[in-house]
């Protein structure tokens, strides 16, 4: 079966065997990590990376009709998801309302490096999804946030989120870098991407392997010190949220007309968890929520599921339905 | 040499509420601290290290303020009203310090 | 404010025993302390500097840790088998903190 | 356990002068200190932070010394020569230090 | 006007334009950083791979005689620009002589990251510079440092500058890494570049774009915090003060004689201030000058005037004077 | 004659001249330092790149007979070399038991940056060692901390080894990190090497020339800083043990029947003393033995001995005894 081909083509690859390699190392108790400096380094990187590649494609193919309506797609998306996460962790888990909020907002926003991922996926199989999506994935990053706050205030708990915390999550250093090198990349074009091609395209699954690792490392680790904390129907959660998520991405992807890896990345967006503007925001807005909890279900089980099963599922799903 | 009564206040803190407490700090006219780095730690929230770590999230930092004696409470009053809800632990211990006329 | 006695002990000592003397303090039921990285140093085993260290086999750290005075001498004895033999400098000033409950 | 009394002298200062600073203390025969990085900061000449910085023409360090009471005058006198004119803070602690042989 | 084109050619750079996103978000507080030790890392990558090339293009192109003029012209350069620029502080501005030698000596000194920029520009318009210029941006580091002293000397200010000083700036990191890998590449020539150009010329300009990035962080930060410090008179001297220097240095660029590329080279380091070497030394020989004021010239005004405006105007002078 | 010219073609590499610039700069106490954390970031970049490269080369090449027998040779190398190395320190040095048996320790392990550079000069060669040799470095990294703690106890002193010490010098990160690798590359092959050589096999060189200039630096302050410890007897250990060592490496490469390369790399493998393992490793287990006396040894006479004379003369004695 297709897809089942490319979940193991998608598993052999040094990407994911450099996840699996971390993951192992950290459960294993080696004491092999990446330091905290060369890990933001890297992803200092891929950011730009990924976003100037996007501006410049959207340089070259031009602003098709459908990015506005995509924009507009993925922000309602980080809106809604997060609902739909909180009405079933309450059902699924045990956790209270503050937890259950505070993972509704890791869903509802997303993953870079997730999106990073299959957008190599993608290309892998000679696809070239809209530029733009670069756009939507930084879009989609803070407001699912709100949502959970709403969810919080509305059930009578209380919130320590300042005005300034709005501004702080609207101008954090992931987005700002993703927005910016996609704006730089839209505007140098093909000649500013020829300028420095051999540094953000040729090494960049290389470097995108190391990061993973350090990926690996610290989901390990996570898993191995809060082992107890999370219950089967928390995993559960972990693994079906994705898939519903991406159904609507699907859906929403469809509506729109994006082409077959637009559509992909869409899905991959919905399905994915934040595990860094979220969780920062969540030390500040609902402090009493539990980082154990919410850092281990989106980095030591949706991440590894949407790397290794979601990515090459959501691609050929994407590919099926738009014909493509 | 001659040295004065101080009290040298020590806040660790979650890193992403360190801006917070610095501009409390500020607010409250205490214009001298020093922010140090934190490897890991552990307490009653379970025990956590910095290296590899993807998000600063759960990071912590050290905030050392020497203070006048007679303004101590009020620096307690407002670093507590930012850490009483989160992580992180406060002490305070008796110190010297040269160049009184500089805190 | 209210604060509560508590003492602070201050641990210098080689990165490789980092591991060891946090598993023996959490043995000990210390399971509060910080680690703090340490830059370099000069002591009786002569200078060093982390800066460029290609192992970190002469690095250190510091691991600060706040605990009730009547728990000192507990940690104490289980901190100094660590560093007996080793390299690294124990000491301890009287502090005050915040909710006790959590010490 | 058996301690001994000590001052713990903690001198933040910036880092151009650090070298300046040990190797007077070693002069002065000051030989036990240990260096720790400082991420910013806030005094009178304003508020700086590390991260990003290009130079470290405005870094600062922690400079931790214990030493026996009655070496503590040398060593204020001479930090403060190197310290005077320049950006930094000097504090001091009673503490008790364990293998007092060693200070 | 061809300058003019330049001008907005080189705005758009991704160069010039990573270095504008780092200013703007410093200057909305975002919390976007670069960390220490990657900057660090990618300042000594940058002086490592401008000397090696630096070095391989001498051995390639062979001593021209003209090598030993430059250096001397280099140095004396260094050693005369801070008196010029003490004159036009203590009129145009209210610093006092302590705080106006301190000015004074980043201007006599060099920016090797401006340095750097104008070698892509010129290389970008197919011009090769000298090789040997590496050599003269390291020499012209130290020697504005004793003009500024004995300016302050002789007007009776004391300075804490001791013999272990000047062995200091000498072995400054900076220099050492330039010079050292300056030899190298000229020992190692064509041979040794082939070996290693995939790390120091292919990622180059990519390298670049990240460090432009931090410093527009660090510069936008410094002008942010120090808003209130600098008045008129002051920014109108981190201005008027590298076109002075360019000047000049384009005479002696004539003088001896310097390729279209090299003259612009040294117009550069004529314009260009230094915020590496020097203020480390102004907070050991000068401690009660301030920093808030020459980091800020330096860094928030003179930097990103040369990186945008000057680089583009010294690059076209001199292709006229040379008639190149 | 072959080996000179060798020699004098290896000295003049950026690779040598950037370690020797590390060295003059920390003895004329330049300033200059990498940063901790870019100087770990670079050994992992150099451990992934090599481990993997290794792996790829075993798939490619299939694992030929002798892998196994050469796993055994380095193991038992690991053990038996340290009690050599014990003896000569004993009749050639003043140090004690528990001294002796740390140093000897070292040089039974093996330094993998040696290994590293080794390979380089093979390739500039022509000469392409067996790819499982990345596989017998990691296991001759462990064994001979055992011996010396042995050697220790035998004669009376107390090591203060714990049980776990021992997993933890097996799950050591540049071990796991290297096996690793190892093991990603022969699972994804040519196909993966393909994806990321432009990050693991292109910047290489250039990586290892940072390195080995932070090398020169770490080296060149621990020579500053004790130069006292070591009396002409150690130093001559330190210069005899590496070529005692690689005639055993050479002896046994043969008698495996291993490449010119394969034996090259098996004697600079026993040539070799670690600098990050075993140390880590000493300071746990024998915390008396003094490090300014096994990490200046092995940093500061082996290294640069094998690095300069060492490598090029194991390649040509290979070379001429496989008759290749
Ligand atoms: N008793 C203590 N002594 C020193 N540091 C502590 C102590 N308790 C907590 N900490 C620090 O504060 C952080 C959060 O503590 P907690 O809120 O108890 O989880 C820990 O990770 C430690 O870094
Ligand atoms: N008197 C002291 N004050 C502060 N730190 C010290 C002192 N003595 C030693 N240290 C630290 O402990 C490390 C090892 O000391 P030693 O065991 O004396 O070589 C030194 O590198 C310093 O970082
Ligand atoms: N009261 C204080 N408490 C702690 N650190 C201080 C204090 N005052 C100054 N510092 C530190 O010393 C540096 C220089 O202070 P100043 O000389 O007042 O500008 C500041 O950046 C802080 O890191
Ligand atoms: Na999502
Ligand atoms: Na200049
Ligand atoms: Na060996």
């Amino acid at each position: 079966m297709d897809t089942l081909a490319l979940a193991i083509n998608n598993l052999i690859s040094p990407i994911i065997l450099s996840f699996v390699l971390g993951l192992c190392a950290a459960l294993a108790r080696s004491d092999l990590t990446i330091p905290e400096a060369v890990a933001k380094g890297m992803s200092i990187y891929l950011l730009f990376a990924i976003g100037f590649k996007g501006g410049a494609g959207v340089a070259a193919h031009g602003v098709d009709g459908t990015l506005i309506a995509t924009i507009f797609a993925g922000i309602i998306l980080s809106f809604a998801l997060p609902f739909i996460a909180f009405a079933l962790l309450r059902v699924m888990t045990p956790f209270d309302t503050i937890n259950s909020a505070a993972v509704a907002a890791h869903y509802g926003s997303i993953s870079i490096v997730t999106f990073v991922a299959a957008t190599s996926v993608l290309e892998g199989q000679g696809l070239d999804p809209e530029g733009y999506m670069v756009a939507v994935a930084a879009v989609m990053e803070a407001p699912a946030i709100l949502s959970a706050l709403w969810l919080v205030s509305r059930s009578g708990g209380t919130t320590t989120a300042s005005s300034g915390l709005y501004r702080e999550i609207m101008l954090n250093g992931s987005i700002v870098l993703l927005v910016g090198s996609f704006l730089i990349g839209m505007i140098t074009g093909e000649k500013g991407l020829n300028q420095i091609a051999p540094f953000i395209i040729a090494p960049f699954q290389g470097v995108l392997c190391l990061f993973l690792l350090d990926m690996g490392l610290v989901a390990g680790r996570g898993l191995r010190e809060t082992r107890g904390d999370l219950g089967l129907g928390a995993i559960g959660f972990g693994i079906l949220m994705p898939l519903i998520g991406s159904i609507i991405g699907l859906a929403a992807g469809l509506l729109i007309g994006l082409s077959s890896g637009g559509v992909a990345l869409l899905m991959t967006l919905s399905a994915s968890a934040s595990y860094i503007a979220v969780p920062a925001a969540m030390r500040v807005a609902l402090p009493e929520a539990r980082p154990s909890i919410y850092l281990t279900l989106s980095l030591g089980v949706t991440f590894p599921f949407n790397l290794t099963i979601g990515i090459p599922l959501y691609a050929s799903l994407a590919a099926t339905f738009t014909g493509g | 040499m001659e040295t004065h009564q101080a009290k040298r206040v020590e806040i660790i803190i979650e890193a992403p509420l360190e801006r917070r407490l610095t501009e409390t700090l500020v607010k409250e006219g205490v214009t001298g601290f020093t922010v140090l780095p934190v490897l890991g730690g552990s307490g009653r929230s379970g025990q956590w290290s910095r290296d590899g770590q993807v998000s600063l999230a759960s990071g912590m930092v050290a905030v050392v303020c020497l203070i006048r004696p007679d303004r101590l409470d009020a620096l307690l009053e407002s670093a507590f009203a930012v850490v009483e809800r989160h992580i992180g632990v406060v002490s305070i211990t008796d110190a010297e310090v040269l160049r009184a006329e500089r805190f």
